[in-house]
């Protein structure tokens, strides 16, 4: 395979950055026009990469290597495995749908949006095949700018955009510099920044000390972008101020990164750390889990609500992590549960970057036509948009793991595996589920579409001068949202697919380990 | 030596003097009505090519083990050869350095200069001057050509500082910094002085022979010593607590001027303090080494915090700058002798200078074009930039992420070889406070991007930046991205720069 | 005749065709849509029957080893997890009555949400589409062959009982439905309460699966039921006790939840809130049937656990199984509500159920189940075709004099009365269905109950302490009492006496389309009861008992058909049933309720259903919502924004002072401590530059000495 | 009879003291030049003193000191310069009073 499938992949965005850059800004169609075609060779490449891949198991594949700065044994090595693979496709997909989606809803300073929106497409996917830290690490700070300012420039002035950004950037910067310190100390022993050699070196192994700052430091970087309880608190903020496609990418992908990192990285490198540390890294992920259910079941601000829901979720993936890290043993049995349980965990970073992709674009649908996301302000909604009505109604109850949809295998999967190794928390764990529930049903469902629909209260909100498509879902937004449901669907009725080739890269993964 | 030798060896900074003569001259010649005087800073900025040219000229002389420059004394007293500079890869290096600072000093000044100042021939000879004390300083391996290239570049610069003779500001800064320089310098002569006494010679080679072999009880004079050439040195590079002029010269001088301090006495110095510690004082190591790493920790810190209040941004600068100094010193501070690992510190701190250089008189630069239109270089000047020049505001978002040290850019590759140095060898504790204050000073940087790109200037029409400025700003950028993504030949010439001091060490 | 069985998957996919091409395509068409549904489960049935006809002639291996379908699904590590469908004599009974049931409740909706008349129900198709998908649940879950498809369905039906409890739960502006906005908030916030509790219990099951896959490897119901993999869970310990009997708990949990036992029963009678054909379908074919149909199934579990713990899972469910019985049959004495009276009544015989498995006997619980699915479903449709007729009376009295304006409730028993004779069908069949509930011979209930009971009173006597059995049997026998004894007050209160009110006196019978189903499930009531009735061998016995073999641990022999305990309870039976309809056959509006007279201040408790409802309110509910705001102060009040705010205030200092100062006196006492930090210090730093150049040298000055003072002290 | 050179480090010594005094503590410009001219001639004083005691036969010492004159007087026509410019503007030579810039 000597096709440059990741390069065009990852590169591709960038060159449709610069075309867009350079068509004189007040040609808006063009702009729009352009971002989304560039956007486009991506999905398609990596949906070819996918198929491609599916027939063989577990091994990276798609690699690509070049020597890139010898004196700093540097290299510009990328390669996907299945692991990597999803969140890669994940990341294009809604790409191309976020752009796809403005350019019906952009309308200030379009041509920096496009660009900057491409150009975070770059970093996203460059993070999820770079195979070298020093790669891997600019890839993590390129993404990071171009969120830093759709959320500035493009946030709503109500939530405080330019605080929320600066906060986003603050709380990212903090982990990420953490982490290059403990990436250089891993430098200073094993002599090279290969992701994949590396957990063969065992790093620090030496320096039993330095090794718990770094692995912590590195956890750090990916426990706020994930994120986890107590660093959880950028992302409402950035959420409520992003613009909606914004929102989309950051809890459909941004996240992922640092969930990817932990497995890809934390995971192999520290494996007895790992496990050593696992009982408190579990307490982390259940608080998240719990405290974030109760948190946005207290909300009255849409995009809050999902914000906080997301941390939740996250939290889920993290008890499947952990109770894939908690024990090193490969033994059969042990090694299939360990592998169900991490299973779970990528596949539940696949399903909430589905889903709340899709709750975010719904959130925006409402929005844009009313200009509020007070759920007070909602009611009855159903009668008046019944497509909106079930749409909304499917993605959440996906959210709220109901079986036949795909949040459940996931949350199925991890509680599988957490059961069987660390049954305590699981335990704990279920109550997160119940909540879940309670505040989508109870919050969404119930105050934005059921009820009494008040026709002045409508009024007052939605002002048809300011709306030029139908009131119920337009069919840009339709489109938007229609690969969307047909993965919800698909996952939940019959996972297999994704499941393939995740399932044999992660058994790989545990039993190098 | 011969005098062929000599002169060759001496062309950059021959060909310099000349041009800077040149200058001068056509400036007499120009003074009267004559219209052509707009060539001058063209002729200036040819001449930092010829010094460009010459230093790559004479390049293979230098980068093999290195020719040291030796004057004769008269036949009467012993006609011996005193050793007063080299021409090694450190100097090259430096000589480079000071060519790209220069043109980009010229290249932004232009509209400047022509809005600003009077005398543009002597304004232009005079940075070509400092330039020339530059190199020589980078090149001299005698305690008497250090002191004399120190003063030399000290006294252009307080002359360059107050040349704004209308601008009280101006003129105060030049005070301020004139009785500062003048005062520091003495102290550091006194300090040379001493370790003369210690020794008996000037040379800096022969200074470290005579302490290693020495049998006579003179080290108790070499801290002392120690600790006053630092102090001129410290002034040079602004270091915490020999900072404190450093906001009010930067401020009160012509920004063109500022910028090239913001760099130019700054690397000079520099050069001095890695020449003199490694070659002269090795034996010193333990000393110096915890004296300047309690420097590097306050220097970033104190330097961040500062910043943090300031609402000029060519004072915000300056501070940053100060902070970017203590970076730098981390990288002399943990130095590994092993010359074969990845850093050694020393290759960190020519990689950070390197990149400072572009990454600082770039956003100098755009503080030009900016203060050109608005007449100001307060933060609220800066307001709306992303409308009214996409190009500057992008750019300067690229030079503050440089700053910050956030890939792809110069900065990052600077603090990852600065910090891999530090953590080398085990100084975590640096490493940290280092990180820390990078994260700090994200809070003032920001206040200029917020100005920029989240800020609206109602009646701020778009404007143009003028062919030089644009020109300068795009090199710094474009080698801003370059150092980062195609650093390879960036990193080697700093190791190759290092190489022999590192061997000697 | 085998081939039958490879038809089995598509039982539960016609409902489920049906549901996806409705809300997809026809929803427009109210007719075709209702069609499409009926004809749908008529296949099912059809299908269904058939598959019951393979087994009934598939004999022995087939009734109890079964049939099964694998298809793979998903890898697990270096395992597969597969997923399917399987039948055996237990599936085939279901299958019998689900969609026979179902399809009568279809056909019965037709008329009861008008469908073609001027007051027809805004959303019809959508109602039909969400039935639909509640059958396929139903029938996907008795057709699954591993726990992961039966919780898949399990859900589904979850979801459906949240969609049609909330039917009601808004409308169009412009509607001109009956429905006001009280009944709108009732029916959301009833619709929340039955996911969220039974959501509760689902969780539980869910641990449960999670748990038994951990430790067996497998899902599938049969593999888990082998000897061998039994052993091996009574072996583990979990939480000190024998995880199989833990398992079991937790699957309980699920079933109390769905089956609306004892203590999440509270969702059942708010789900009134739904149409009536819902409430039918509910608690007669599906949802709660689902519980029951779950324990049941994973018998075989509860009795390994019996053999090692002390404190064995199978008495929790006869424990939880009678106090339900006892309970909700109290309740019901107390209520107005007509169908809520059948909905406390359900709870109870769910309770029965309970018991019957509790006491270890499969077949006992699932012929209550089977019988109780017909007379339920009768009397639900019955109480429908009244409401429906009073309604009906209603809007012809509103017509007839127009000062008659105030609000009426048209399930109130207390404004019925005399109806044998408006609704002369309705009646009859109603009859039926309740002397089948209490207990009369020779109809269906009497015939289930009894073998519960029965069941029971030979447990106790083949050891003859007043063992759990004992009081199983007392509580039955009593709840027997007292079902019989609101059964009477119902009938009193509906069809005797004089019309209480206008409405019940303009009421008349229902369209064909309702009556015809009544009468059907009427004859079933009726005739039922004999498909295990002892003195034909129990045919029931035979055909499903021994689906549990397989495990070793059950073992299924009919009880003899006891003498003493059939005359207890028939006679207690009449006697209740009699009371009540004497006491209340004249009971005159305003008047104070006879058993009130009686009773006294428990007939207040029963009323208010011994205030569970207000208990969970305050020990549950709001504890949880408090929480949840108060994570959300300290994430956004009190610690977590603050710090942020720190952030936030450091980078506005740079941007400029006056705003810095602000953000450091915000009031929050954490911004106070911190921000000071940066700030103070970037402050306090900030002045030592004087501007004087003189105090700069002094610090250098200061500088030397200090470094120097160093070296002289070193 | 040979003065020691201790005596002669003890001058240089207190001679950099007072000139650095003086720069502290003198209001007037032209007071803090003076000051300076103080110190450095408080180092040639070492330099030449080191030449005589340490190494008469290079003349190294000497030369520093002669360089380090002829630079005293560029520094002071450089420091003149500036400080007349800045009288021109203020109409003062007093060091403290030249604060516009601080913090």
């Amino acid at each position: 395979m000597n096709f440059p499938f990741l390069t065009l992949i990852t590169f591709i965005p960038l060159l449709g950055a610069v075309v867009v850059a350079l068509i004189p800004g007040r040609r808006e169609r063009e702009i729009k026009l352009v971002a989304v075609l560039f956007s486009v060779p991506s999905l398609v490449l990596s949906l070819i990469a996918w198929l491609l891949y599916a027939q063989n198991a577990g091994e990276i594949k798609f690699l690509e290597e070049a020597t890139w700065i010898p004196t700093l044994n540097a290299y510009y090595r990328v390669g996907v495995d299945g692991i990597s693979l999803p969140l890669v496709f994940l990341t294009t997909l809604l790409t191309t749908l976020s752009l796809f989606y403005s350019s019906y809803t952009i309308k200030k300073r379009v041509k920096e949006f496009f660009a900057l929106f491409l150009l975070l497409e770059t970093g996203m996917i460059g993070v999820f095949v770079a195979l070298d830290l020093v790669l891997f690490y600019i890839f993590w700070e390129v993404g990071l700018v171009p969120m830093f300012l759709l959320i500035g420039i493009w946030g709503q002035p109500q939530d405080r955009p330019q605080y929320s950004a600066i906060k986003f950037f603050l709380y990212t910067l903090v982990g990420s510099v953490a982490m290059l310190l403990a990436f250089i100390a891993i430098y200073m022993t094993t002599g090279t920044w290969n992701i994949l050699q590396i957990p063969g070196l065992k790093p620090l192994a030496g320096n039993p000390g330095l090794a718990i700052a770094a692995f912590w430091a590195i956890f750090l970087a990916f426990a706020i972008k994930v994120p986890s309880w107590p660093f959880h608190t950028w992302l409402p903020d950035a959420h409520t101020a992003a613009p909606t496609a914004g929102s989309v990418v950051l809890a459909g992908v941004l996240l992922k990164l640092g969930g990817y990192g932990m497995i890809r990285i934390l995971l192999p490198f520290f494996p007895d750390l790992f496990k050593q540390f696992a009982p408190w890294i579990g307490v982390l992920a259940l608080i998240s889990m719990i405290y974030g259910a109760l948190v946005s079941m207290a909300q009255w601000d849409l995009k809050r609500l999902i914000a906080y829901s997301s941390v939740s979720h996250m939290g889920f993936f993290m008890l499947g992590l952990v109770a894939a890290a908690a024990s090193l043993e490969v033994a059969n049995p042990v090694l299939t549960s360990r592998a169900i349980a991490l299973n779970g965990a990528v596949l539940q970073m696949f399903n909430h970057g589905i889903i709340t992709g899709g709750l975010f674009f719904l959130v925006g649908v409402i929005y844009e036509r009313t200009h509020t996301r007070d759920l007070k302000a909602f009611g009855g909604l159903s009668a008046k948009m019944p497509v909106y009505y079930g749409v909304m109604l499917t993605t959440a109850l996906a959210s709220l793991g109901l079986p036949g949809l795909a949040g459940f295998i996931s949350e199925f999967m991890v509680f599988r595996g957490a059961f069987a190794l660390i049954p305590t928390y699981a335990i704990i764990g279920v109550v997160a589920i119940v909540l879940g529930a309670a505040y989508i049903l109870w919050k969404i469902v119930q105050h934005v579409f059921l009820g009494e629909f008040s026709e002045e209260r409508w009024q007052e909100i939605f002002n048809p001068a300011h709306w030029h498509f139908s009131l119920d879902m337009a069919r840009f937004e339709v489109i938007t949202m229609a690969p969307l449901l047909f993965f919800m669907v698909l996952v939940g009725i019959y996972p297999a697919p994704v499941l393939n080739v995740i399932n044999a890269a992660t058994t790989a993964l545990l039993a190098m380990l | 030596m011969t005098l062929t030798q000599f002169l060759v060896l001496l062309l950059p900074e021959l060909v310099l003097t000349l041009v800077a003569l040149v200058v001068l001259g056509l400036d007499m010649l120009w003074r009267n009505g004559n219209g052509s005087r707009h060539l001058l800073p063209w002729i200036a900025l040819a001449g930092t090519v010829a010094l460009l040219v010459a230093a790559v000229l004479i390049w293979p002389l230098g980068s093999t083990g290195g020719a040291a420059i030796t004057f004769t004394t008269g036949k009467d007293f012993g006609g011996d050869q005193t050793p007063m500079m080299v021409l090694d890869p450190l100097a090259l290096f430096f000589k480079l350095f000071t060519a790209i600072v220069l043109a980009l000093v010229l290249l932004s000044s232009g509209n400047y200069v022509r809005a600003h100042i009077r005398f543009h021939g002597e304004f232009y000879a005079l940075i070509l001057f400092a330039g020339l004390a530059m190199t020589l300083s980078a090149a001299a391996t005698n305690l008497l050509m250090i002191y004399l290239s120190l003063e030399f570049l000290s006294i252009t610069s307080y002359l360059l500082t107050g040349y704004l003779r209308e601008d009280e500001r101006s003129t105060e800064g030049a005070v301020k910094y004139f009785v500062y320089g003048a005062t520091a310098s003495a102290v550091m002569l006194y300090g040379f002085s001493l370790l003369y006494g210690a020794t008996g010679t000037l040379d800096l080679a022969s200074i470290a022979a005579v302490l290693t072999g020495s049998v006579i009880p003179v080290h108790w004079l070499v801290y002392p010593a120690l600790i006053m050439v630092l102090v001129g040195l410290g002034f040079k590079i602004a270091l915490v607590p020999f900072h404190q002029w450093a906001p009010d010269a930067y401020e009160g001088a012509p920004t063109p001027v500022t910028a090239f301090l913001s760099v130019g006495p700054k690397a000079a110095g520099f050069a001095v303090l890695m020449r003199l510690l490694l070659t002269a004082l090795p034996g010193f190591q333990l000393d110096w080494i915890s004296v300047l790493a309690g420097v590097a920790i306050v220097t970033m810190t104190l330097g961040n915090l500062v910043a943090l209040w300031q609402s000029n941004v060519k004072r915000l600068l300056a501070y940053s700058s100060i902070a970017q100094a203590g970076y730098m010193l981390i990288g002399l501070v943990a130095l590994a002798p092993e010359a074969h690992s990845w850093t050694t510190g020393l290759n960190g701190l020519l990689i950070y200078l390197f990149a400072y250089l572009f990454t600082n008189l770039g956003a100098f630069a755009v503080v030009i074009a900016v203060e050109n239109h608005t007449g100001s270089a307060q933060l609220d000047a800066f307001a709306g930039l992303m409308r009214r020049n996409s190009f500057l505001a992008i750019t300067m978002f690229l030079f503050l992420l440089s700053l910050i040290g956030i890939p792809p850019t110069a900065g990052f590759v600077g603090k990852l070889f600065v910090f891999g140095a530090a953590i080398q060898r085990q100084m975590i504790m640096l490493a940290v406070v280092g990180i820390v204050n990078s994260v700090i000073s994200v809070y003032y940087y920001y206040a200029i991007m917020r100005q920029m790109f989240f800020g609206e200037a109602p009646d701020a029409p778009p404007f143009d930046e003028g062919p030089g400025l644009r020109v300068a700003v795009g090199v710094a950028a474009l080698m801003v991205l370059m150092i980062a993504l195609y650093a390879e030949p960036f990193i080697r010439l700093a190791s190759d720069s290092v190489s022999l001091l590192a061997a000697s060490f | 005749m085998d081939f039958l069985f490879s038809f089995t998957p598509l039982i539960p996919l016609f409902p489920l065709l049906a549901f996806a091409v409705i809300v997809l395509f026809t929803y427009r068409y109210n007719r075709l849509s209702s069609d499409i549904a009926i004809g749908s489960i008529a296949l099912s049935t059809v299908l269904a029957w058939a598959v019951l006809l393979a087994t009934l002639l598939g004999g022995e291996h087939i009734q109890v080893e079964g049939w099964q379908l694998r298809v793979p699904w998903l890898p697990a590590g270096t395992t597969v997890l597969d997923l399917g469908f399987a039948v055996d004599g237990f599936t085939a009974a279901m299958l019998f009555m689900v969609p026979f049931v179902c399809l009568m409740i279809f056909i019965y909706s037709q008329g009861y949400m008008k469908l073609g008349q001027p007051d027809q129900d805004p959303r019809y198709a959508r109602f039909f589409a969400y039935i639909s998908l509640f059958a396929a649940g139903m029938l996907g879950l008795v057709v699954a062959r591993d726990l992961v498809l039966l919780f898949v369905s399990w859900e589904i039906m979850g979801l459906c009982s949240y969609l049609l409890i909330g039917f009601w739960s808004f409308r169009k502006a412009d509607d001109e439905h009956h429905i006001d906005e009280a009944q709108v908030i009732r029916a959301r916030k009833a619709a929340l309460k039955a996911f969220i509790t039974t959501r509760i219990g689902d969780v539980l099951l869910f641990s449960g699966i999670a748990l038994l896959y951990s430790y067996t490897g497998t899902v599938t119901l049969r593999e888990i039921f082998r000897p061998e993999t039994l052993e091996t869970l009574q072996t583990i310990s979990l939480l000190g006790m024998p995880a199989v009997t833990v398992i079991a708990l937790l699957v309980f949990g699920g079933a109390v939840g769905k089956s609306a036992q004892f203590p999440l029963h509270v969702w059942l009678p708010d789900a009134m809130e739904g149409p009536t054909p819902v409430s039918a379908l509910i608690h007669a074919a599906t949802m709660v049937a689902a519980g029951v149909y779950l324990v049941a199934r994973m018998l075989p579990l509860f009795i390994a656990g019996f053999e090692v713990a002390d404190a064995p899972a199978l008495h929790w469910v006869a424990i939880v199984g009678a106090i339900t019985a006892l309970l909700g049959a109290t309740i019901g004495l107390a209520q107005d509500d007509i169908k809520r009276v059948l909905a406390y009544s359900t709870i109870s015989q769910l309770g029965y159920m309970m018991m019957g498995l509790g006491l270890g006997s499969l077949v006992a619980g699932i012929f209550h189940l089977l019988t109780h699915a017909f007379f339920k479903a009768l009397l639900f449709l019955g109480a429908g075709s009244v409401i429906h007729g009073v309604e009906h009376g209603h809007h012809v009295a509103a017509h007839a004099d127009h000062v008659h304006t105030e609000h009426f409730n048209p399930n109130d028993m207390k404004a019925m009365g005399g109806l044998r004779h408006r609704m002369p069908y309705t009646f009859v069949a109603y009859l039926a269905g309740t002397l089948a509930l209490v207990g009369i011979v020779p109809f269906a209930g009497f015939w289930s109950k009894d073998e519960i009971l029965a069941e029971a009173f030979h447990l106790w006597r083949a050891d003859g302490a007043l063992n759990l059995p004992f009081w199983v049997w007392l509580a039955g026998t009593l709840g027997a009492f007292f079902t019989a004894l609101y059964m009477g007050r119902q009938l009193g209160l509906v069809f005797w006496g004089e019309p209480r009110h206008t409405a019940a006196r303009h009421a008349h019978e229902s369209p064909s389309s309702m009556t015809i189903p009544l009468i059907v499930l009427a004859l079933f009531a009726l005739l039922f009861g004999f498909v295990n009735a002892p003195f034909l061998g129990s045919p029931l016995h035979h055909f499903m008992g021994g689906v549990h073999e397989a495990s070793e641990v059950v073992h299924a022999e009919a009880v003899p058909f006891n003498f003493t305990v059939a005359a207890i309870s028939t006679v207690l039976a009449v006697a209740g049933l009699l009371l009540g309809w004497l006491l209340y056959r004249n009971y005159r509006p305003g008047q104070v309720e006879p058993f009130q007279v009686v009773l006294g201040p428990v007939f207040t408790l029963l009323r208010n259903k011994y205030y569970i409802d207000e208990l969970y309110q305050q020990v549950i509910i709001r504890p949880v919502v408090w929480l949840s705001n108060f994570c959300f102060n300290i994430d956004d009040r009190w610690i977590i924004d603050p710090f942020v705010d720190l952030v936030g205030a450091a980078g506005r200092v740079a941007s400029d002072i006056v705003r810095v100062l602000d953000s450091v006196v915000v009031d929050r006492w954490f911004v106070e401590g911190t921000a000071q930090l940066f700030n103070a210090a970037g402050r306090g730093l900030r002045y030592s530059e004087t501007g004087r150049v003189q105090n700069y040298l002094l610090v250098v000055a200061v500088t030397i000495l200090l470094l120097l003072g160093l070296y002289l002290y070193f | 009879m040979a003065i020691p050179l201790s005596w002669w480090l003890t001058v240089a010594a207190a001679l950099f003291a007072i000139g650095l005094y003086g720069v502290l503590s003198r209001r007037n410009a032209i007071g803090v030049l003076l000051g300076i001219e103080l110190m450095l001639n408080a180092a040639n004083i070492n330099l030449v003193a080191f030449w005589r005691f340490i190494t008469p036969q290079a003349l190294t010492g000497q030369v520093f000191a002669i360089f380090v004159i002829g630079i005293a007087a560029a520094e002071a026509a450089a420091g003149l310069a500036i400080i007349i410019s800045a009288y021109r503007r203020r109409r003062t030579v007093v060091v403290d009073e030249l604060d516009t810039m601080r913090w």
